[in-house]
């Protein structure tokens, strides 16, 4: 199978890599590019552990081939923080034990902040519905919905 | 004492719900258990509790039964 | 596995009518790498289509339509004001597709030409009268009903693919919509999906189309049940007869998402559901 | 040195707060490493060829052109594994059941495995290895198993009775005679999986002197340590187990599955080896719990004195045989105080996949049998279902259904609490309907041990041999800053590897806090001891004339009264030149886990068209014996809870006529997501467990005992139908509400 060759930005860097035709762009990531924070959690994308944006679009990089992502702008939960500042959204992930095991959570969190990039001040229906391309199992989503609410409210103030 | 054999150790011990043996430690009682009921090594060897009290011991055969505690046999738990 | 990424039409069709082996175009993704991650399919080519400037817009028709390109997601389709003002009953049932992530990437036409009998769009796109533009070495124009043959099988020929869904204008006093029944609140498969669209005259519907989905091997245009309605004020009795219609049309299976005695009632429900959201959007009382 | 492990019944400083977790950055920034994140240089990727039938003979497996493959390293099958045939009956079903020898008895049992230099390499190679089936007749319902002429699954058993387990006392028969009302009903639940959303995954190598290395998703990596090392002839002490971060087990990461596989490979290659299971093949071949069929019959007196209760409940093993019917039997009844109640616990073999613990293993089943038929009898009897449940309530003398008499437990303030809760009061809607339930869990405890070592700047590092599932670090720091008298942050826990410690057992049967917090505990207290003696060399007194106070050692008597306390932190400073480092360890068969008890309330609203259940409220009242992280002991509870909802509601294994799984992604089996969910609102109680120090009971698994029940009981308030099967799909409440 023939090597396909993508120059791409990731968290902000440029980077390249050559991968077959048929590889997923998380395969890319996590084998290719070291950056093991989305997970596979189900590779059909029914769980969102593998969440990511594709030019500020929200998708699971599962079902995104590597191929594809050429002259694109990824990013993914590793480039979330800014340098030793958590996202507020990390943070509130943090304060309101909205993770168990932990292994949904940063599919949650770029999931999340999607959400509130583009609807600062969700309801909980809202905020629901918009995760529910997320599967958690530990948490029964009571505190994810709590810290994502917090969130906003933070990211409200930083705004003021 | 008297010990208290939950359902499936019943079978072991000639269909008795309760038995009497003279133990101050759970392998000691275990060990009686043995010699009078040879039976009894197969669900040993499935696994097996002993319950003093309320309180469920699996592993801790050192473990001293107190005078007059209530104790029962069970079959050993797992978890998820 | 070869991967192109043309930036025509012309190119695409190229690539797919030369390939000799087997040639896929490549949308969004959602449903054709699934299946490539599921070893159902194995490919010699897939042919990406989102880097075709054309397939990504969404035009107003001279008509006072809609083309809506190939290649355009749920995601932007759902942020488009004049269409989901138009058409709420088609953008909502494309929006229902999956999550948000899936809404980023799926497309009406990808759910169209995988063909599924569940796809959530479709019922939506026929019951609004809406046509798919295909291109291959003639371009010709197909009513959606007519596009898919059977499940997983569409009337697309060889080194042809849809380049856009045009969807037409938006008639006074009409309205449309589209309702699916899931176990969950979301992520499921449509056990069964009815779309209605109709059009008012004084209250009285003149014009309507039902569809349904998931309830045979392909999604179904139900004439009877338009002719229910028509001419009605969709009162009670109409609402019986529209359910009673749906029902009769259903010719469905027994699976592991629903029992054929399941899937006849609940289109029933469905339509009656549906058919009232229409009524209303339409401005009926 | 035996410790005192009784309840102190102390006032608590830091026990008992909600502090941020110790694994928390690394866990929101995608740094925590799960059992797909590590490689190795040179590894390898292994990949399963599964049967395609649910029961075949294996008569050829040709693996002659996967091997000449280019890139291929290593092709496996039964034939390169030890022949447990005659051995030990666990490990035999163990290693038969990660790789097939003779017959494949499942769909999506493993048959031959290779490991290649990359995945599309190994994907290549599967399809080269011709497998020759014989095709089987098969069986995966329960009750179909059981009847004569089923294929039969094991030759050793009889027929597919796995065991038949009975509980209880009294005489049940003589209690129905007593009775003025006898409500009888049988009821049916389906098959569920865990639904971690982590795949099992490891990373084996293995050297030609025998000695390796494992990195695996588990539960308890000392266990896989021995199983492994014991499978496949290793020395237990030459393979080095290390636990990942785990993503989610809830009794599914407690067996071994794919790892002796990848170990054998990597020996085979001498190359370490990469073993990720797809989704697909979580479904197919880890370790859901049982399907199950029951029959229940329940007499009692027109005041609700239950005279005679009577549970029998069928559970499908899978291909082996369990102990889930003996373990079901235990739990059926546990809740009350009963003069004549039996309950048979019944093991069946059927052609699904072997097994595993599911979060309080077959006590929901059970449960929803037991508090769905109470349900019937309250409505019968025209009484409210929780003043029903209450006049039969077991307390503190109680002979329990399974045998012991209980000492303080927590079933009757649960109850209290159901009963006063404004939730009970709360205006339903129409179509809505309340149900409550309750439920019944042991908890364990175990062989655990813990070490503590304290630095010269007087900070704390733990380290336990128990995985942490849910938040445990943070509650065993909080349990040695409580013990040391020192803050939170100053106490850094780890999990060791099994190198780095004496033998633990698996985080199971919620033992984990339970059992870890107690060598915690006790670790901390040698420590002291350490302190002490070093303190009194540091002020040239008599160690008995220091006492530990609040973190500092105090010097006591008249004569020595007036010297200042010694922090812990001047104390460790000193350490280097006082007798060196500072440290505590302890090891303890940690039994006494205290059983624990929860009440669970639910409003649902059913469309009663559609047949459609929406959950609007959920509540969940549990003991707790003692919170210590409050935090992490609500999301056992919501998390317990929210695995209920979704086998009361949806999910499913689905077996076609074939005998092949229908829906083995999460597609189609369907979890809960967020959307289907309200807020769970937890009231956590605490009774303490007289066996604990700190009065722990375990927390973990209760909370999935009730919800089926309550969910099925609010069913059918909300639509007067009542249902005895679950999942409670659209489909089956929709034909329920046709034929009433």
């Amino acid at each position: 199978m023939a090597g396909v060759h993508v120059s791409t930005t990731v968290n902000g860097d440029p980077v390249e890599y050559v991968c077959p035709a048929d590889e997923s762009l998380l395969d890319v990531l996590r084998d290719r590019l070291g950056l093991t924070g989305a997970k596979e959690g189900c590779g059909t994308g029914d769980c969102g552990a593998c969440s990511i944006t594709l030019d500020g679009q929200l998708v699971c990089s599962c079902l995104v081939l590597g191929a594809e992502a050429e002259g694109k702008k990824i990013t993914t939960v590793e480039g979330m923080a800014d340098g030793e500042n958590l996202h507020p959204l990390q943070r509130q992930f943090i304060d309101n034990a909205a993770l168990q095991c932990g292994i949904c959570t940063p599919g949650f969190l770029v999931a999340g902040k999607a959400l509130l990039d583009r609807n600062p001040d969700p309801s909980v229906e809202e905020i629901r519905y918009a995760l529910a391309g997320n599967l958690c199992r530990c948490t029964g989503y009571d505190k994810i919905v709590r810290a994502v609410q917090a969130a906003a409210k933070d990211l409200q103030k930083q705004k003021k | 004492m008297q010990v208290g054999l939950s359902g499936p150790l019943r079978a072991a011990a000639n269909g008795e719900a309760s038995i009497h043996i003279e133990a101050e430690t759970i392998r000691e009682l275990l060990n009686r258990l043995l010699e009078r009921y040879p039976a009894m090594k197969q669900h040993m060897e499935i696994g097996i509790a002993v319950s003093i009290d309320g309180a469920i011991y699996r592993d801790n055969w050192t473990t001293k039964i107190p005078e007059g505690a209530d104790v029962y046999l069970l079959p050993r738990i797992a978890g998820g | 596995m070869r991967y192109e990424s043309p930036t025509t039409a012309k190119a695409a069709v190229d690539l797919l009518s030369k390939e000799k082996g087997k040639a896929y175009v490549l949308a969004g993704g959602t449903d054709l790498l699934v299946r490539l991650r599921m070893d159902m399919i194995e490919p010699d080519l897939m042919v990406d289509i989102k880097n075709i400037p054309a397939m990504n817009d969404i035009k107003k028709t001279p008509n006072g339509g809609f083309k809506i390109g190939a290649a355009v997601s749920g995601a932007k389709l759902g942020a488009n004001k004049a269409i989901s003002k138009a058409w709420p009953g088609v953008v909502e049932a494309t929006n229902l597709i999956g999550s948000d992530q899936i809404q980023g990437r799926c497309t009406m036409v990808g759910n169209l030409c995988n063909a599924s009998p569940a796809a959530d769009s479709v019922p939506a796109m026929i019951a609004a009268g809406a046509k798919a533009n295909i291109v291959g070495k003639k371009r010709r124009t197909v009513p959606v009903e007519d596009i898919v043959t059977g499940p997983g099988k569409t009337a697309l020929a060889k080194g042809e693919l849809i380049e856009a869904i045009t969807l037409p204008k938006k008639a006074p006093k009409s309205g449309d919509a589209y309702l699916r029944f899931i176990p969950r609140t979301e992520m499921d498969i449509a056990v069964v999906g009815a779309a209605v669209s109709l059009t008012l005259k004084k209250g009285v519907v003149e014009k309507a189309r039902v569809a349904l989905g998931a309830v045979a091997a392909t999604p179904l245009l139900v004439k009877e049940a338009a002719d229910a309605i028509i001419g009605t004020s969709l009162d009670d009795e109409a609402l019986e007869a529209l359910g009673a219609a749906c029902s009769a049309a259903c010719k469905p299976i027994d699976d592991k998402r629903g029992t054929v005695e399941y899937r006849v009632k609940v289109a029933g429900v469905l339509a009656q559901r549906a058919a009232k959201i229409a009524y209303e959007r339409a401005g009926g009382k | 040195m035996q410790h005192d492990q009784s309840y102190t019944g102390q006032d608590f400083k830091v026990v008992g707060s909600r502090p941020k977790r110790p694994d928390g950055i690394d866990k929101v920034t995608g740094r925590a490493r799960y059992g797909a994140d590590m490689s190795a240089p040179g590894q390898l990727v292994a990949l399963m060829l599964r049967s395609p039938h649910a029961h075949a003979r294996i008569v050829k497996i040709d693996t002659s052109k996967a091997e000449k493959l280019a890139g291929v390293k290593a092709v496996l099958t039964a034939a390169d594994l030890p022949d447990l045939t005659n051995g030990n009956a666990g490990d035999y079903a163990t290693l038969e059941n990660c790789m097939a020898r003779d017959r494949a008895l499942y769909d999506g049992h493993a048959v031959a495995a290779v490991a290649a230099i990359d995945k599309s390499t190994a994907k290549k190679a599967l399809k080269l290895i011709k497998v020759t089936y014989e095709k089987l007749d098969h069986v995966t319902d329960v009750d179909e198993a059981l009847k004569q002429g089923a294929p039969q699954i094991q030759p050793a058993c009889d027929g597919n009775l796995g065991g038949r387990y009975e509980f209880g006392h009294g005489d049940c028969e003589a209690g129905l005679k007593e009775a003025d009302v006898v409500i009888e009903k049988s009821f049916k639940t389906g098959q569920t999986h865990q639904g971690y959303i982590e795949p099992h995954a490891c990373l084996a190598t293995v050297g030609p002197d025998g000695s390796g290395e494992l990195w695996v998703t588990t539960q308890g990596h000392f266990t896989y340590r021995n199983v492994c090392a014991t499978l496949l002839g290793m020395d237990i002490a030459k393979l080095k187990v290390t636990s990942s971060e785990i993503g989610g087990g809830f009794g599914g990461k407690t067996h071994v599955w794919i790892e002796p596989v990848a170990l054998a490979l990597a020996r085979k290659a001498n190359r370490p080896v990469k073993m990720v299971m797809s989704r697909e093949e979580v479904f197919k071949a880890s370790g859901p719990t049982c399907a199950s069929s029951m029959d229940v019959k329940i007499g009692a007196k027109k005041d609700g004195t239950i005279t005679s209760a009577f549970i029998e409940c069928r559970y499908s093993d899978g291909a082996f045989p369990g102990i889930w019917g003996m373990l079901g039997g235990m739990t059926a009844w546990a809740c009350y105080d009963l003069k004549n109640c039996q309950s048979v616990g019944v093991d069946v073999l059927v052609n699904r996949p072997k097994v595993a613990a599911y979060r309080a293993p077959s006590a929901p089943m059970m449960a929803f049998g037991v508090e769905s038929t109470l349900d019937m009898l309250a409505k019968e009897l025209d009484m409210d279902p929780v003043q029903l449940r209450l006049k039969n309530v077991a307390r503190e003398g109680t002979q329990s259904s399974y045998g012991p008499v209980y000492g303080p437990i927590g079933i009757e303030p649960t109850l209290e609490a159901v009963r006063d809760h404004p939730h009970m009061k709360a205006k339903l809607g129409p179509n809505q309907g309340r149900g409550m339930a309750c439920g019944f869990w042991f908890n364990i405890g175990g062989q655990t041990c813990s070490d503590l070592n304290i630095g010269v700047d007087g900070t704390v590092n733990l380290t336990v041999g128990t995985i942490d599932v849910g938040g445990a670090r943070a509650s065993l720091s909080l349990i040695a800053a409580e013990e040391l008298g020192i803050s939170y942050d100053d106490v850094k826990t780890t999990i060791g590897d099994t190198n780095s410690l004496g033998h633990n057992d698996t985080t199971e049967g919620s033992r984990g806090t339970f059992s870890s917090g107690m060598a915690t505990i006790f670790a901390a207290r040698e420590a002291i001891e350490v302190m002490k003696s070093r303190a009194a060399q540091m002020w040239d007194i008599p160690i008995e004339a220091v006492s530990w106070e609040n973190g500092h050692a105090v010097a006591t008597g008249a004569e020595h009264g007036n010297l200042p306390p010694l922090s812990l932190k001047e104390i460790a400073a000193e350490s280097p030149t006082t007798g060196g480092p500072i440290a505590g360890h302890h090891e303890v068969t940690a039994d006494g886990s205290g059983v624990s008890f929860a009440s669970h309330i639910v409003d649902v609203e059913v469309d009663p068209e559609t047949g459609r259940t929406q959950v609007l409220r959920y509540t969940v009242v549990q003991d707790a014996g003692k919170a210590i992280h409050p935090d992490y002991v609500e999301g056992q509870f919501q998390g317990g809870a929210a695995q209920g909802i979704g086998w009361a509601l949806n999910e499913e294994y689905i077996y076609g006529e074939d005998g092949c799984l229908q829906n083995p992604g999460f597609l189609d089996y369907r979890i809960p997501v967020c959307s289907d969910l309200p807020f769970i609102d937890t009231k956590i109680l605490e009774i303490p467990n007289p066996n604990h120090p700190y009065g722990i009971r375990g927390v973990g698994e209760t909370s999935i005992v009730p919800p089926l029940a309550a969910i099925g009981n609010a069913v059918s308030n909300a639509a007067g139908v009542r249902m005895d099967q679950v999942p409670m799909s659209p489909p089956r409440i929709l034909k329920a509400l046709e034929q009433a």
